[in-house]
């Protein structure tokens, strides 16, 4: 039985209308040139979602919907969608008449493709995200039916063109998938066309001139540029040579600077789909952190306050729970988690130690141990540095190690031969898709990156996890969560450090590049140069 | 010993850089009395401009005092950069001695080995050797001796080969005396000032490389040295101009002095100079 | 008529020096025509003197402080640089030493020539290529073409220093000053460098301040002499009158030090051989690599097939010029060189072929002399420890080595003191001195010296051909004596062998290869000596 | 046999001297990234996000890193008989490709350092030499250590600041002005104008090397006894020092220049991340923290080959030079 939703078309007509409305008041042409930081690996996006992958990718593909600033779920290659009463079927609508850069018609085939062999295959989320989906049944060219084996309210919103592009079935079905030609060549069905990679420099994306928005996008091209060091970058962006830079391009400490220029605006808006926040794991299987009192105590001596304004220089919000506060909006989010102090509180911290038998020698060491910093970037040695100190204060003797890339991860993800590490993850928008990584028992997969390396493992919590994933009461769910975080804040198995405010630096001609709920992770088809 | 000292003090910028070589090697012996507390505690407030808030030279992001990190990294960069020659000087002697001494077939294959390592990018190589070997002080100094050693075995190779068909090698073979004992007791103290000048030169160097790879962030966390300030404050070189730029400066004036140093040791030590003059 | 005069010139040392003037007082007149020649031992200005009429001393530390130097009337002292630089070259020129290292390495010869043309006429290009192609030919350069483009290190020593000679003949100069143009030179070449430089010289009408230290070229070439010593000028003179009636006891004392080419009368000596060298060859292999991508290998035959024999108590001489294989001799029979083939028999012990360790107990009877006093001795060693590491590696105690190196300075004519000093506190002759109290340590059978003598002063020379000769007697020693000098072999040897590219060309007794040699290049050593009809005393 | 065929001939044997050499750089660089934890694998996965272990393990199937180590050196060295590089497990494309790509900016790079640091140094070694122990003498001897003693990135950083930003005579950074997309002689100017600034800033490290070379070898040179020569011969200081000594003192700043091209390779690596110049060095930085082995023993390969072949130039110009060395 399927409802036809009337909201998706209503939307869906109002939205080309005022996409029409404004092309007056918006110029069309000029050369958008972006910050890509690091270069990218590939623009797989389908395969990875690498953090510059996500700021190229999402202009050549779409997804089947996008995400408005409030990250309410607004039409893209599905005119409209339904979801049946009990969640277990779902219907896209598709848009007629879409074609790829190539010339080729977008059809459900390539939907479905898409979603069953790439997505759930290769895809890093994919196989959690559409974990339920059995099948997917195409009538006709333009319907695309999800069947699921249970309800998935969270996969709703992972069909942006970040999270899960749509990929042309015609140039990969029967491919090796690891190693297709449109991993370095996407074709899409996106605003702008992938012309040119210049390693090294630039890639090159020129206006999509059959797209199916009519007169979008309004950038006759977006160059994608590649400045490995950060003060050039800042540089580039004061001489007006690049006009935008996201996800930390330019460093906090000269956007500090930057913001006081008329020429140069600042946003920390576009980052609500990613919601990331610093944390710091710990090996609980041997000493000194099989113990929990030893990482609330840690919990309660670091100063979030500290490193926000010393380090990020103002820009984030102290952790205060397992969730990010952003959650609040879902309803999922608990206020006043023990051990997470709003000031640190090192008299508790003590306390915490000796009652739990860690005392001081005579020294004053309680004990020992190596910090492992995560290899992306100076910000997060400075936090090593001050752990290292602040932890010195109660006792906790720190070595800092800063390994690269490779060595970290297999050290961490591969051989748990860590004690103690600074990390940060993406909560993304549903705590299914970003948190139940980090604590579920089946998330210890040993070489497998990002998940529970803290090898933490409690059945009530599993329980907890499992039954909060499936539960479409936001009521229920709200207080399964809030029991979830207190086993967190009392175990503390990982200890949150601060809610990440990540900066996007831009020229203030540069206008509508915050369409998007996913920020710079966007479309940009509504991005336009206010000469 | 007197006579050495006669011809040194002849040129007087060596003198200049002899006196700041000595200010740093006491700032970096008296570090701990100058500064007791550990150079990385947050000692005040963050990024203070020089001589606010009882920072001389300074604060860093974290509220860390620059002047103490300098006067403590000295130790760190002074240490780096003797150790890696040390060990770079020691290799190399032993090669270029070995090939220029013996010649023939050992000469082809040790000359080759230098040629591969003079072949290879050598900074590239550094970065490689620190990123598998972790970066530490240990790793660090291997890597600046591992890049820096063919220079001296071509020198001392060169000196062999011209010293060991000199008429007092001869004499020595037909006394009866040992290779090894040529080797060690007749010709190496004869080519003692070449390898000075070479050494001391190359402490230099060793302190800019060390530098170099800090800037991509390849440096030990642990220890504080110039280095390590560069690498931290080079984001800040806009906003707290300072805190690399100390630093910076600390590294250009030793590095300076160390050059006038080696300038005034070739002079007073190379023989073919002084005949001239 | 004088071309040349010089009065009271004075030219002073940098501060610190020995002595506070190098040239003092000195007056010479050389008239055209005429060939002056200034002799002295180093060190007694001689070449100070001609580089002051040249304008050449290195200024400032050394430089003239009084006295003039007047050519035609016109004084060079207060000379303008540019005056100078007029006058160098076209009036007065000059020739060096060695002719290798005073001609720019990387011009052409032809390039060279061609310069002094440039800088003091006008003419046009081809003119100046015939004028030099001239000059060549006047020199008797085989082949002038090829000497023009060709480069100084693709000539023969006696080639470069005719080309020198062209150049500076160029413009047909009134002076010419030669400093010691032959000292380099192997004695046949030297022969016809004299006898190029006098036919010049006539032809041209030049006056030529001649400098050397060897009074046979004297003999064969002035026509006028002054002596120096210690900067000053002793006694000035015709040639006649210098050589052959010295008045200043120091002229005296040096013609005295000169070895007579009257070969010593031969002693008695046993038939029973010491040392014998049978069938030695030894090649020398240069160029190609690790890998065989030879292509340049050059393959030079050092010693060919040479046999000689020593006997107990007598000095085998082996003379002969350079690259004649005389030295590669001396260092295979004390194995510094591996010979290829050969025996080497020491008492009747095969030497060649001995590993390094079987090697050793026959170093003690089998020591060398080195010709080169600076770098013979280790700079960086005391006295005592060079004379007493060979008996310390025979294992002697350390005591009793102690005791013989004292006992052999006092031998060999040094003080005890010398014994705590380093090398470079002494005098070429005293290290000459150590150097052979070094090789006496082992008490050796057979000694082999190797030029000894041939970097020394005359005087020097005569006093360590003495001592010698002293020890020789004292210590019974058998001795191989190599040397390029035939006077020094005259005085020396019993026996001599002749070598000439590797192969020995004759062997003999001393007095019967002078007087009546038997191979065509013996006569032609012979011939080339200076100085031979000079004295017979 | 020819002057023609004597070149030849002895470049052939100059390149196959070379051979071991390059093949030893590709066996122990092979050894030494695969002793490094972590492979390509793991950085690939790190950055998609998350993989899993299967997942992983077929991707290193895929690239071959399931075989054992030697038996991969023995497939890449049999590629690269074919001058086949191999597949830049990151990239995803032929590492040739990728490689030769960033060619044409390194040797620019290269290229346009050696020229001015070595023609800058030679006359500035010169004008300090012939003034010696005057101002300028002492001036240029500052500069040059000041030069050689101040850490690149610092230099580099401030030439962005005040260049770029505060003048405006130059662009921060990259290869060209990649918003107009430039063709023919106007994108010739556009790269000459990025190249400035890294250049200089490349060049000043060298330049006090070669400076300094300079003046001690033209000292040295001034003491020969041809010198003395030329002086008899009545020419004027002017050709003596710029004719006769300039040329002998010449060949050391010569040889140097040719030892140094490996070091400038790699010593480019802070310059081109500074200025975002897309050369081998930063590939190479890159790639070893991606451990795609493939890709960096590719840049070695090549830039073992770039430093042979610059050798050898040296070695024909040094023989042009010094007519003592023959070329055979």
């Amino acid at each position: 039985m399927r409802i036809r939703n009337w909201m998706g078309i209503a939307l869906g007509i109002v939205f080309v209308a005022l996409a029409g409305l404004s092309a007056h008041a918006q110029k069309a042409g000029g050369t958008l040139v972006m910050l890509v930081q690091p270069e990218p690996p590939s623009l797989a996006s389908y395969q990875s979602t690498s953090g510059p992958i996500g700021l190229m990718a999402p202009k050549v593909y779409d997804g089947l919907l996008d995400y408005d600033k409030d990250l309410k779920a607004v039409p893209s290659l599905a005119e409209s969608w339904t979801v049946s009463d009990d969640g277990k079927t779902v219907t896209f609508n598709l848009r007629k008449g879409v074609k790829w850069h190539d010339g080729k018609p977008f059809t459900s085939a390539d939907v479905q493709f898409t979603i069953m062999n790439v997505l759930k295959k290769i895809h890093p989320r994919g196989p959690n995200s559409f974990k339920e989906v059995m099948e997917i049944e195409t009538p006709d060219e333009s319907t695309a039916i999800f069947k699921l084996a249970n309800p998935a309210p969270y996969m709703m919103r992972s069909f942006g063109s970040y999270e899960s592009p749509i990929v042309p079935k015609h140039l990969l079905d029967g491919q090796d998938l690891k190693s297709a030609s449109i991993a370095n060549k996407p074709v899409g069905t996106g605003p702008f066309k992938f012309v040119e990679w210049k390693k090294g420099q630039y890639i090159r994306l020129d206006k999509n001139e059959d797209y199916w928005k009519e007169g979008l996008p309004y950038l006759d091209r977006i160059v994608g540029r590649f400045i490995p060091d950060a003060s050039t970058r800042t540089a580039a962006m004061e001489k007006g040579e690049v006009h935008y830079g996201a996800y930390g391009a330019i460093p906090n400490v000269d956007v500090v600077r930057l913001r006081e220029l008329d020429s140069i605006g600042v946003t920390t808006d576009g980052y609500a789909m990613i919601n990331p926040v610093s944390l710091i794991e710990f090996n609980t299987t041997k000493p000194p952190f099989d113990s929990p009192a030893i990482r609330q105590a840690i919990s309660l001596t670091l100063d979030r306050q500290f490193l926000i304004d010393n380090i990020w220089f103002g820009y984030g919000k102290p952790a205060t729970s397992a969730l990010s506060s952003s959650y609040a909006a879902t309803g999922l989010y608990a206020e006043g988690m023990p051990n997470y102090p709003g000031k640190p509180d090192l008299e508790a911290a003590k306390k915490v130690l000796d009652d739990a038998g860690i005392k001081p020698d005579a020294n004053g060491v309680r004990a020992k141990a190596t910090l492992d910093l995560i290899p992306y970037g100076e910000d997060w040695r400075r936090a090593g540095e001050y752990m290292k100190q602040a932890l010195g204060d109660i006792g906790i003797q720190l070595d800092l190690r800063y390994e690269d890339v490779p060595t970290w991860l297999k050290r961490v993800y591969a051989n748990y031969d860590f004690s103690m590490n600074v990390n940060y993850f993406y909560q993304l928008p549903d705590p299914v898709l970003g948190v139940h990584r980090h604590y579920g028992t089946d998330q210890i997969r040993q070489g497998t990156h990002f998940v529970n390396s803290s090898r933490y493992s409690n059945p009530k919590l599993d329980a907890l996890l499992e039954s909060g994933a499936k539960e479409p009461d936001a009521g229920k769910r709200g207080a399964m969560y809030k029991e979830i975080q207190e086993i967190l804040a009392n175990d503390m198995p990982v200890v949150n450090l601060h809610e990440m405010k990540f900066l996007t630096v831009f020229n203030s001609k540069l206008k509508g590049h915050d369409a998007s709920g996913f920020g710079a992770y966007g479309s940009f088809d509504q991005t336009w140069f206010d000469e | 010993m007197r006579n050495f000292w006669q011809l040194y003090k002849r040129n007087r910028s060596a003198v200049a850089g002899l006196i700041i070589l000595v200010v740093v090697v006491v700032v970096a012996a008296i570090a701990p009395i100058l500064f007791p507390q550990d150079p990385f505690s947050l000692a005040g407030l963050a990024m203070s401009p020089p001589g606010e808030n009882g920072f001389l030279l300074g604060s860093d992001s974290l509220g860390r005092d620059v002047a103490a990190g300098i006067a403590h990294g000295a130790k760190t960069s002074l240490l780096i950069g003797l150790l890696a020659t040390i060990v770079a000087v020691g290799f190399g002697t032993i090669m270029g001695g070995l090939a220029g001494y013996f010649g023939g077939k050992i000469d082809d294959l040790l000359m080759r080995t230098t040629e591969m390592f003079q072949t290879i990018p050598s900074f590239v190589f550094a970065i490689l050797l620190v990123a598998i070997l972790k970066p530490s002080i240990n790793s660090i100094v291997i890597a600046i001796a591992v890049v820096s050693w063919p220079a001296v075995a071509r020198l001392v190779r060169g000196e062999f080969l011209s010293l060991k068909n000199r008429e007092f090698v001869q004499a020595c073979h037909t006394l009866g005396m040992s290779d090894i004992r040529i080797m060690l007791g007749e010709i190496l103290p004869n080519c003692l000032s070449p390898i000075i000048v070479i050494g001391s030169l190359m402490v230099a160097t060793a302190i800019l490389i060390e530098s170099g790879l800090a800037f991509l962030g390849l440096g030990d966390p642990n220890i504080m040295s110039w280095g390590f300030q560069v690498g931290a404050g080079r984001t800040l070189l806009r906003s707290a101009w300072w805190v690399v730029t100390f630093p910076g400066i600390a590294i250009l004036i030793t590095v300076l002095a160390i050059n006038l140093v080696g300038e005034g040791l070739n002079d007073a030590l190379n023989p073919r100079l002084r005949e001239r003059q | 008529m004088r071309l040349l005069e010089i009065r009271n010139l004075h030219v002073c040392l940098p501060e610190g020096s020995e002595r506070a003037h190098a040239v003092e007082a000195v007056d010479l007149d050389l008239a055209p025509n005429e060939i002056l020649c200034i002799v002295g031992e180093s060190g007694s200005g001689k070449s100070l003197t001609a580089r002051a009429v040249m304008g050449l001393l290195p200024k400032p530390h050394v430089r003239v402080v009084d006295g003039t130097i007047e050519m035609d009337g016109e004084d060079l002292v207060s000379a303008s640089d540019a005056r100078m630089r007029d006058i160098r070259g076209s009036a007065i020129s000059m020739i060096f030493q060695e002719p290798m290292t005073a001609l720019n390495p990387v011009m052409s010869i032809g390039d060279q020539i061609d310069e002094v043309f440039r800088f003091h006429v006008s003419m046009g290009r081809r003119e100046r290529r015939e004028r030099a192609l001239a000059l060549l030919e006047d020199v008797h350069l085989p082949d002038p073409e090829y000497i023009m483009r060709a480069y100084p290190h693709e000539l023969s020593g006696g080639q470069r220093q005719r080309a020198m000679i062209a150049m500076a003949l160029a413009l047909d100069p009134k002076i010419l000053i030669a400093d010691e143009p032959t000292t380099a030179l192997d004695v046949t070449t030297q022969a016809q460098i004299l006898k190029l430089i006098k036919e010049m010289q006539a032809a041209h009408n030049t006056g030529v301040l001649f400098i050397t230290h060897d009074f046979g070229v004297v003999a064969d070439i002035a026509d006028r002499v002054a002596v120096m010593q210690f900067g000053k000028l002793v006694e000035t003179g015709t040639a006649d009158e210098v050589l052959n009636n010295p008045r200043h006891p120091y002229t005296q004392a040096l013609i005295a030090a000169v070895p007579s080419l009257t070969p010593r009368p031969p002693r008695g000596q046993s038939a029973q051989p010491v040392l014998q060298i049978d069938s030695l060859i030894k090649t020398f292999r240069s160029g190609g690599g690790i890998l065989g991508f030879g292509g340049g290998e050059r393959i030079v035959k050092a010693v060919d097939d040479v046999t000689l024999e020593l006997r107990r108590g007598e000095t085998l001489g082996i003379v002969g010029e350079s690259g004649s294989g005389k030295s590669t001799v001396a260092r295979c029979i004390v194995r510094l060189v591996d010979a290829d083939s050969g025996r080497i028999l020491l008492n009747g012990t095969d030497l060649n072929g001995l590993g390094r360790a079987e090697m050793r107990p026959f170093r003690s009877s089998i020591q060398m002399m080195f010709q080169d006093p600076f770098a013979s001795l280790n700079p960086r060693t005391r006295v005592g420890k060079i004379i007493m590491q060979g008996p310390l590696l025979q294992g002697v105690p350390a005591t009793e080595a102690q005791a013989k190196a004292r006992e052999l300075l006092s031998i060999v004519g040094l003080d005890d003191r010398a014994y705590d000093r380093f090398p470079h506190e002494f005098s070429g002759g005293q290290r000459q001195r150590i150097g052979i109290a070094r090789a006496l340590a082992l008490d050796p059978d057979v000694l082999v010296a190797d030029e000894p003598v041939s970097a020394l002063d005359v005087s020097i020379q005569a006093q360590i051909l003495k001592l010698l000769d002293e020890i020789r007697e004292r210590m019974s020693l058998s001795m191989i004596f190599i040397t390029h000098d035939l006077r020094v072999a005259a005085q020396v040897c019993d026996r001599l062998a002749v070598m000439r590219n590797g192969e020995i060309v004759e062997t003999g007794a001393t007095a019967e290869v002078f007087k009546d040699p038997q191979a065509s290049y013996t006569k032609e050593l012979l011939a080339a000596v200076p100085g031979q009809n000079w004295r017979s005393a | 046999m020819s002057q023609t065929a004597k070149r030849l001939r002895y470049v052939l044997k100059r390149l196959l001297q070379a051979l071991p050499i390059i093949l030893a750089i590709i066996i122990v660089n092979f050894f030494l990234l695969h002793m490094a934890e972590g492979d390509a694998v793991d950085v690939l996965a790190g950055e998609a996000g998350s993989a899993t272990p299967e997942y992983m393990a077929e991707l290193r199937k895929k690239f071959g890193l399931d075989q054992p180590l030697p038996v991969q050196l023995l497939v890449y060295l049999k590629n690269v008989i074919t001058l086949d590089l191999g597949y830049s497990f990151r990239h995803d494309m032929p590492v040739l490709d990728l490689v030769l790509d960033r060619f044409v900016p390194t040797l620019l790079l290269m290229v346009s350092t050696i020229i001015l640091a070595v023609g800058v140094g030679i006359i500035l070694g010169l004008l300090a030499a012939t003034g010696l122990n005057s101002w300028r003498d002492t001036l240029i001897s500052v500069f040059a250590l000041v030069t050689y003693a101040t850490p690149l990135f610092w230099v580099g950083l401030m030439f962005i600041v005040v260049f770029a930003l505060n003048l405006g005579w130059f662009p921060t950074s990259g290869m060209e002005n990649i918003a107009m997309f430039y063709e023919g002689w106007d994108r010739y100017w556009d790269i000459a104008h990025h190249l400035v600034l890294p250049t200089i800033t490349l060049s000043l490290f060298y330049l006090a090397l070669y400076t300094r070379l300079m003046r001690a070898s033209m000292l040295e040179q001034a003491g020969m006894d041809y010198v003395t020569t030329a002086r008899a011969k009545g020419l004027t200081e002017r050709r003596i020092m710029f004719v006769h000594v300039l040329r002998n003192a010449l060949l050391p700043v010569v040889t140097m220049a040719g030892v140094q091209v490996g070091a400038l390779i790699g010593g480019s690596v802070i310059v081109e991340s500074v200025f975002a110049w897309p050369g081998l060095g930063m590939l190479a930085f890159e790639s070893l923290f991606a451990r795609d082995v493939n890709l960096l023993l590719g840049i070695f390969l090549l830039s073992a080959m770039l430093v042979v072949a610059v050798n050898l130039i040296v070695d024909i110009i040094y023989s042009w030079l010094d007519p003592r060395i023959e070329v055979e």
